[in-house]
């Protein structure tokens, strides 16, 4: 037992929770506050973590900026889309009933379900991205 | 092929010359020839319409609405009729003349030049043919703008200096005091098209009017109206050919045309009769043919002094605008043409002068005429013109204003004509007189030396003009006689 | 796996408990972010026998009150020496041995210092740990060694 | 209407204009950077003040529904607004690391008097 | 009572202000920031039963881990100076 | 056909994160070019069916105003609309060459991704019927844009992004508090609702401030002088690509978004009788192109040059606003889109005397005019239309704001516009005496006229200057229709 | 009233605060004040976002740079009075214009009686689900929320055009990267 | 909420709402940032988990007992944990305990 470091042991205890205490925030907007922006930042919030204990390669090793970026572009198809998927439904553009003709409300939830999450991938795969190419940045004097 | 269609061919073919020119940057001889050859026949396709227009038709052709109800439109008159066969006629023979000129004298940017030069003249028949005031400011403008290049075509800072001066003078007058004429015009008449007997009678006190017209007389900086004169001597620094085009081809002669353009189809003379708004331009003008005669005189340079004497000539045909009877107008118009034909003479014999022997001072000029006898002699011709003695075509204009002033009770003004008349003579002959009758400095016997033929026929053909003009005056009056409804 | 299997079951349970909306969407959701977070929590290399609660099965169970009544104690001697006009401290930097066995039991035992008022562990050298004392009572509580005792027995034995 | 129902408001403008103050004083960009998300933020609070009812409560249904409930429009506004406001810090951090590093130096009366040399 | 609590909390947070803003040392500074933190995690707490609505308490618990990691951040920042430093994994504490 | 208005959005905003997934360099600039040429068709169609049948309004998310976001077209953003993604695609399809020299390829894609954002951004502040959405897409172009400036090779890019990226959020910020006052007074955010509901209020302090606000706000970001700080060293600093792009179409929707508030919004009696705007207005605008203009002649930098050239012209833009008349409004839409082409042309132009000089610097350009011809020529044609030469686009513009100046009686005003133009021809004309009458520095002899990838899109824009100086019914027409429907005097 | 006035005092210690490190961990806690202050006025979600963002995500980005930039400050050299004046001008326009707003909490306000049926009863009606708020940002003004989300898309490029290029470079190297330095 | 439990909650309040403030009065009042440490720790243990506790005492339903638990729970972790990690920065950039110098430091270990 040559290093014990009560911030790594901590962290990694509280990791997964934190992780799902961001998935459980992306769920439950409908319910409570929160929805998928909060979620996405609490996301990478994690991560971010991670990298501040754990050191950035490592953070960049789970999350490679290049799938981050992938994410974060998909995140925002995700939202548009759902938008022209309504439109190829029939309804205008983020009309989420027409995602279910029959039981507008039904569609709503689809709807909302589908943006939040675009929302919540977005943010959470910008965020980490965001502050890993702060991180990365070599000071120059 | 219909008379609107050879109307826009008129313009047409200038510009195609000016692409062309462009385009044959690296063979001179074609490049020249092309300028030569639209030169002939764009001169041949406005002889072509004489017959029409004499004949009382109007032909007309409309290109695009730029603001409701005022389109880019041309419309062939007499008096544009006249500036057109001016203006392309003399484009032939400047071309030639220009030829011997830059070769003789190596000059640097040539294509440029004929460039410059076909689109100054396209403009200048845009301006001939416009069928209201927009179209004519537009052509006017680019006029001044195509003819920047060809002033500072030294390109050194004296040259640069004096385009800064012609380009800021013509310029700000235009957009200063032209255009707000142009605009303040179509918000008061509701258009802009020439039309006979004037569109802004009724529409306007006496006092609006009169603002009007003084905004266009010195709006039209290139009538050279006191004091907006001193672009045309710093435009001297040009190259002779350039002085040739700004005096006689198109520059001055669109600006005088405009005022009398004005006078006629935006005024009309009846309205500028009966309302006396133009008396103080009659007086302006005849202020600028006295001044700048007498600035003339001090003049030693000949090209300074050649300016000053257009300046003088060009308020002619402001005071004939601006007599406002039908004779005046009609001396004004034909004095268009007729200073034309007799500066341009003038022009290029001091040219000839210049290439030939690197003279530009009167008083070298001694003994000038036994070295170059043919040139000084056209240059004797050309002056006789400008001061209206017969049988030269100078002597009708003068003879026809002396009329209208007469109409117009004005007969202070006919004594202004006949001093001024006496002043041409004492700046205008010396040089002909020394030359002819003075021995050249330090040597006794000097060699004839003429200028290069392609200076020497152009003169030649000029001052025959001269003469021809005054027999064929008629044909002139005939054209223009509608004008001062007669 | 015994972690990952350990884990899942306590994320899953943490789920149920928060939530509250036991819909057949939402639980579904659930799973499935379970499962994605034990998977990239795997990925991140967290789970190990250094964070796996699940060692100490139901022994905190006794720990946790007897913690919290020593923190109650701590608390309101050191209040009471704030809250003194005089503020008879002393502070002073002191040593104890830890006999936990491994790094999670040495965190907790830290981390009990710390929460207890009048002890702070500022450093761990091996398997020492570094305390600051806010007085001499404090330092002399942490050097009986009671705590270190019952953080051992957390551990179970092996 | 009493000043004291304006009372929020004026410690609003107050912590608005403390922002704005610090954004447009010259100094250190960071510094800038901070004066703007207070400014920000304190917007943020105008927008939400006005939302506020008497006697409502938090838009959310709970089992029994209140008779009152906040208008939840400037919570929505503002949402947006806060995701605006990070990402406008965002770029100007970035701005001002890549400043530093061109410059050498993140103060504005440095960076003008550099600028104003070359 | 909870408005007697909420103006302790409050009390407690200016106290934690000053020395905020006194100093003298950068780690006085992340202490009181860190106090004032989770007495913000009380504070939302209390509101949620003030204003009749406790049910939102995932607040409490964002605050909580914001304050955390924003001080995790903090020491980060005060030990190395940046935050990209390769294989620092043991060093964070050390 | 139905789902046009929102199509032109979202048609950009998707191709963005697109380009970021295709990562490659070429394959994005392709699909790029593909994606933002579409916008102009589309915008042509939109303006094509305002123009027959007025104003369309699309219901996104199917949710009615006030309680949905609303796109609202007629006349005068349809025609923004179509100019403003013309340039935008013009200046794209310069960029691929003109780029190269400029941003490491590397940075290509994301380039092209905050390119099409930022065209996005201002063509959906333009489109839309709400004003917090104006606020949204307000802030995707700015943001977007502050990145684009700061990609310029000089680290001045970097300070002059900076300092856009404060002015530009402090200009935001007073936008957003006045979008809440006046949400607060009228309990809705949607323009045609919110005019019917102002109406009421009228008077009001609250909306007095919050119209304050909101018209500081705008002049910060369309840099109407004395806010125009930011503007100059934003231009001469940013990549030749980014400067054509932004100084042809930043300001101008800005200007646009004015017009919507003072006319559509608040309306000509509030804005004009109760406030009057015009005599705020007007004194501001005409000093901004006296001050503007001179500074511009002592400017070394001509990039510089035309960034203060177009602080001037947005005095132009604001001059006939003032005017609150027919005329006057017709100029300010029609200069919008004629400032539009000429500046866009010239900064394209720029663009190519960069790409072989490296530099913008007047001294650089000695006897460029034989060097680079046709760069040259286009210039000066550029030239000519901010001075307002005849058959150029910026006569147009002069006309129609001196008939308006006329009309009322300015003959103060219209003297000055004209005069103001003299400035320009003295700035203009400085660079075309150093271009065709000096002789070209050594270093320089061997400078080449600059590629046909660049030349023609910049050839294109200038073309057009010259196209709508002469055929006006495209342009002025659709002014005047715009001008006459924001008076109330038309449908 | 007291969260108010430490909201006020925390504005104005950063004001003057002279340590840029200093002023950053206090904008932090004037983030949390804030979002405590936006929870008391009935939004969570928003107080949710203002902890998240203003106290965490920005924090930790402006410590990122600080890092890069050192967290040294000049002392201010400049007059006080051009700034103070500004702000005092727009500050007197503001409170200016509250003097006709509806006093807080007003249930008169025109936003709380226009339009109606309010948001709160169409939820219910056309959306179903408990949160309001998350229906009018998912559903009524989806399209913002689609705009806040290219928002934050629009500056993650922003920054990674920005700082990307001189990422994990070698100590020591200083050979600037191609297009980043002045020439 | 009966009595009992709204006795117990009031009480709890109370005695958290005196220990946060002391605790507050503690980290102004002590004399260096190690002392300091202390104070502070009075707030973040006693001051939270009374003030938790009381609100516990109050809460409708299961759920939001479980979310306060939970909110403590985690302050309890993380709490000690960013203090130690402080106190350990605050070392290895330089910082000395104040000592009390009445005594020398006495280093002790248990068997
Ligand atoms: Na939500
Ligand atoms: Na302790």
């Amino acid at each position: 037992m040559t290093t014990v470091t009560i911030l790594r042991v901590v962290t990694k205890i509280l990791m997964p929770y934190i992780l799902l205490f961001g998935l459980y925030v992306q769920f439950h907007g409908d319910f409570g506050p929160g929805g998928g922006f909060q979620a996405g930042v609490i996301f990478a919030a994690g991560i971010i973590l991670y990298a501040l204990v754990y050191g950035l390669n490592s953070a960049i090793r789970i999350a490679p900026p290049v799938v981050l970026e992938s994410l974060f572009a998909l995140g925002v198809l995700i939202f548009a889309g759902t938008g022209v998927a309504t439109m190829l439904m029939g309804g205008h553009f983020l009309d989420y009933n027409a995602l279910s003709p029959h039981d507008p409300i039904h569609g709503q939830h689809w709807g909302l379900m589908a943006v939040e999450f675009g929302v919540g991938m977005a943010v959470a795969s910008g965020m980490t991205l965001i502050y890993f190419a702060f991180a990365g940045r070599e000071r120059v004097r | 092929m219909s008379p609107s269609t050879v109307l826009l061919l008129t313009l047409a073919l200038p510009l195609v010359a000016a692409v062309l020119t462009g385009l044959f940057d690296r063979r001179p001889n074609v490049r020249e020839a092309t300028t030569l050859v639209a030169g002939v026949l764009t001169f041949l396709v406005v002889a072509s319409l004489v017959p029409d227009v004499l004949s009382g038709l109007r032909p007309e052709a409309t290109l695009f609405e730029v603001v409701p109800g005022v389109s880019i439109a041309f419309t062939l008159e007499p008096l544009g009729m006249l500036f057109a066969l001016v203006a392309s006629g003399l484009w032939i023979v400047t071309t030639n003349y220009s030829i011997g000129y830059m070769r003789s004298h190596d000059e640097g940017h040539q294509t440029r030049f004929y460039t410059c030069f076909a689109v100054a003249i396209f403009a200048a028949l845009g301006v001939a043919l416009a069928g209201n005031l927009l179209t004519l400011f537009v052509f006017y403008e680019v006029l001044t703008i195509s003819t920047y290049p060809l002033v500072a075509h030294h390109g050194d800072e004296k040259a640069r200096r004096g385009a800064r001066v012609y380009l800021g003078v013509l310029l700000t007058t235009s957009v200063a005091l032209l255009l707000p004429a142009v605009i303040w015009t179509y918000t008061l008449a509701g258009t802009l098209d020439f039309t006979e007997g004037g569109i802004l009678a009724g529409k306007a006190d006496n006092l609006t009017l009169g603002i009007l017209l003084a905004l266009f007389a010195f709006g039209t900086g290139k009538a050279a109206l006191m004091p907006f004169h001193r672009w045309l001597p710093a435009a001297m620094v040009a190259p002779t050919p350039v002085s040739a085009l700004l005096h006689a081809v198109a520059v001055v002669k669109a600006g005088v045309f405009t005022v009398m353009k004005v006078a006629v189809y935006i005024f009309g003379i009846d309205l500028l009769a009966s309302t006396h708004i133009s008396v103080w331009l009659m007086y302006a003008a005849a202020l600028t043919v006295m001044l700048s005669s007498l600035i003339a005189m001090t003049k030693d340079n000949l090209k300074a002094r050649l300016a000053y004497s257009t300046i003088s000539q060009l308020s002619y045909v402001v005071l004939g605008a601006a007599l406002a009877t039908g004779s005046g107008v009609i001396g004004g118009s034909m004095h268009i043409a007729m200073h034309a034909v007799g500066k341009i003479t003038l022009f290029f014999c001091a040219g000839a002068i210049y290439v030939t022997a690197h003279k530009t001072e009167i008083s070298d000029m001694r003994g000038i005429g036994r070295v170059m006898p043919i040139t000084t002699f056209a240059f004797l011709i050309g002056a006789l013109s400008v001061i209206g003695v017969p049988p030269f075509g100078g002597s009708w204009s003068k003879w026809y204003l002396a009329l209208g002033a007469i109409d117009a009770h004005q007969s202070i003004l006919v004594g202004v004509l006949m001093v001024s008349s006496l002043l041409n003579i004492a700046y205008l002959l010396p040089l002909p007189i020394r030359g002819f009758f003075s021995a050249p400095e330090g040597v006794a016997n000097p060699k004839v030396k003429e200028a290069p033929l392609f200076c020497l026929v152009p003169l030649c053909v000029t001052a025959t003009g001269c003469v021809l003009l005054f027999f064929y005056a008629d044909g002139i009056y005939r054209l223009l006689a509608p004008l001062g409804g007669q | 796996m015994k972690y990952l299997v350990s884990l899942f079951l306590l994320l899953s349970m943490t789920w149920l408990l928060w939530s509250g909306i036991w819909e057949a969407l939402t639980l579904t959701l659930g799973l499935v972010s379970c499962i994605a977070i034990v998977a990239f929590v795997r990925r991140m290399g967290v789970v190990d026998e250094e964070g796996a609660l699940v060692e100490f099965a139901l022994r905190p169970v006794l720990y946790i009150p007897w913690l919290l009544w020593e923190i109650l104690k701590a608390n309101v001697d050191v209040a009471l020496l704030i809250l003194s006009p005089t503020l008879h401290i002393s502070p002073r930097v002191i040593r104890v041995k830890a006999g936990q066995r491994t790094g999670l039991g040495l965190v907790v035992h830290a981390n009990s210092i710390t929460l207890t008022p009048g002890t702070v562990s500022i450093d761990i050298e091996g398997d020492t740990i570094v305390i600051h004392a806010l007085t001499r009572e404090s330092a002399q509580g942490v050097e009986s060694g009671v705590m270190d005792r019952k953080v051992t027995a957390l551990e179970g034995r092996h | 209407m009493s000043p004291l129902g304006l009372y929020n408001y004026w410690v609003v403008i107050f912590l608005m204009m403390t922002g704005f103050y610090v954004v447009i004083a010259r100094g250190n960009l960071i510094k800038k950077i901070i004066g703007l998300n207070i400014f920000q933020t304190s917007v943020f609070l105008l927008y939400l003040t006005m939302g506020k009812v008497r006697g409502g409560t938090v838009p959310i249904f709970a089992e029994i529904r209140a008779d009152i409930y906040t208008h939840p429009l400037p919570s929505v506004l503002i949402l947006t607004a806060i995701v605006v406001g990070i990402a406008t810090t965002a770029v100007a951090l970035a701005l001002i690391v890549r400043i530093r590093e061109a410059y050498g130096t993140i103060e504005e009366d440095d960076l003008d008097a550099i600028n104003r040399e070359e | 009572m909870l408005d007697v609590t909420m103006v302790a909390i409050l009390v407690t947070m200016a106290l934690a202000l000053a020395r905020a803003s006194m100093g003298p040392t950068v780690f006085d500074r992340i202490l009181a920031v860190n106090m004032f933190g989770t007495k913000t995690v009380l504070l939302i707490a209390v509101i949620g039963f003030l204003t009749d609505r406790p049910e939102f308490l995932d607040l409490g618990l964002v605050y909580a881990l914001i304050n955390f990691i924003g001080v995790v951040a903090l020491l980060r920042f005060i030990r190395f100076g940046h935050f990209a430093e390769p294989d620092e994994a043991e060093r964070m504490d050390r | 056909m139905e789902h046009l208005p929102v199509l032109l959005i979202v048609v950009p905003l998707m191709a963005a994160p697109l380009c970021v997934l295709i990562r490659q360099p070429t394959l994005v600039m392709g699909f790029a070019l593909v994606v933002i040429w579409s916008c102009p068709l589309m915008a042509a169609t939109l303006l094509q069916r305002v123009l027959a049948d007025g104003t369309i309004s699309y219901a996104i998310g199917g949710w009615p105003a006030p309680y949905g976001i609303e796109y609202r077209v007629d006349a005068l953003n349809a025609f923004v609309l179509l100019f403003v993604s013309s340039l935008g695609a013009a200046v794209l399809s310069y960029a691929p060459r003109s780029i190269a020299r400029e941003i490491p390829q590397s940075k290509h894609h994301l380039f092209v991704t905050s390119y099409l954002l930022c065209l996005t951004g201002l063509m959906g502040m333009t489109i839309t019927g709400d004003l917090f959405n104006v606020f949204v897409f307000l802030e995707i172009s700015s943001l977007s844009s502050y990145a684009l400036i700061s990609l310029g090779r000089h680290r001045r890019a970097l300070t002059a992004a900076f300092q856009y990226l404060i002015l530009g959020t402090v200009g935001a910020t007073f936008i957003l508090i006045g979008i809440g006052l006046l949400y607060q007074m009228t309990g809705t955010l949607n323009m045609a609702d919110m005019a019917e509901r102002l109406r009421d209020v009228t008077g009001v302090r609250t909306v007095l401030v919050a119209f304050a606000f909101l018209s500081v706000g705008l002049a910060l970001k369309m840099a109407l002088f004395p806010l125009h700080l930011w503007l100059p060293d934003a231009y001469a600093f940013a990549p030749s690509a980014v400067t054509a792009f932004i100084a042809a179409t930043s300001t101008k929707v800005s200007v646009y978004v004015l017009l919507r508030f003072v006319f559509s919004v608040f309306g000509v009696g509030f804005a004009f009788d109760t406030l009057g705007l015009d005599r705020i207005l007007l004194p501001l605008a005409l000093v901004g192109i006296f001050v503007a203009s001179t500074v511009a002649i002592f400017q070394q930098n001509i990039k510089r040059m035309l960034a203060y050239s177009s602080v001037a012209q947005v005095g132009y833009m604001v001059l006939g606003i003032s005017f609150a008349s027919v005329n006057g409004l017709t100029a300010s839409i029609v200069h919008m889109f004629n400032h539009a082409l000429m500046k866009g042309g010239l900064f394209m132009a720029m663009g190519c005397i960069a790409f072989r000089l490296g530099s913008v610097d007047l001294d650089r350009m000695r006897g460029i005019g034989r060097t680079m011809p046709v760069t040259m020529a286009l210039w000066v044609v550029g030239g000519l239309g901010l001075i307002g030469i005849p058959v150029t686009a910026g006569f147009i513009s002069k006309w129609y704001l001196i008939m308006a100046a006329l009309e009322q009686d300015r003959w103060v005003v219209a003297a000055l516009v004209l005069v103001s133009s003299l400035l320009a021809l003295v700035y203009i004309l400085r660079v075309v005496e150093v271009a065709y009458f000096q002789e070209p520095a050594e270093g320089d002899a061997h400078v080449t006229e600059a590629p046909m990838s660049l030349l023609v899109p910049t050839g294109l824009v200038i073309g057009a200057t010259l196209f709508f100086g002469l055929q006006t019914s495209w342009s002025a027409g659709v002014a005047r229709v715009a001008a006459e429907s924001l008076l109330g005097l038309s449908r | 009233m007291l969260l108010l006035t430490l909201l006020a005092a925390t504005a104005v210690t950063i004001a003057r605060m002279r340590s840029l490190l200093a002023a950053v961990m206090l904008t932090g806690i004037y983030s949390f004040l804030g979002a405590g202050w936006m929870l008391l006025l009935d939004a969570p979600d928003v107080a949710f976002t203002e902890a998240a963002v203003g106290a965490g995500v920005s924090t930790v980005l402006m410590l990122a740079t600080l890092a890069l930039t050192g967290s040294d400050m000049k002392p201010r050299g400049h007059s006080p009075w051009l700034p103070l004046a500004a702000v005092l001008v727009t500050g007197a326009a503001l409170v200016y214009g509250t003097m006709d707003m509806p006093a807080f909490g007003d249930p008169n306000a025109p936003i709380q009686l226009y339009p109606s049926p309010s948001y709160v009863d169409k939820t219910e009606a056309e959306i179903g689900v408990p949160n309001v708020i998350t229906a009018v940002l998912g559903s009524y003004r989806g399209y913002d929320t689609l705009g806040e989300t290219t928002v934050i898309f629009t500056a993650g490029i922003a920054v990674l055009l920005l700082l990307r290029g001189r990422h994990r470079r070698v100590r020591g190297d200083d050979t600037p990267s191609d297009g980043e330095t002045p020439r | 909420m009966s009595g009992a439990l709204a006795v117990a909650s009031w009480v709890l309040l109370a005695a958290g709402s005196v220990f946060a403030v002391v605790g507050g009065v503690g980290i102004v009042r002590l004399p260096d940032f190690f002392t300091r440490m202390h104070g502070a720790g009075i707030t973040d243990t006693m001051g939270a988990a009374l003030i938790l506790g009381g609100l516990l005492c109050q809460s409708p339903d299961w759920q939001v007992a479980v979310k306060l638990l939970m909110i403590l729970a985690f302050l309890f972790i993380t709490s000690p944990t960013s203090g130690h990690a402080l106190a350990r920065a605050a070392l290895a950039n330089g910082l000395k305990p104040r000592l009390d110098e009445r005594e020398t430091e006495a280093t002790s270990s248990t068997p």
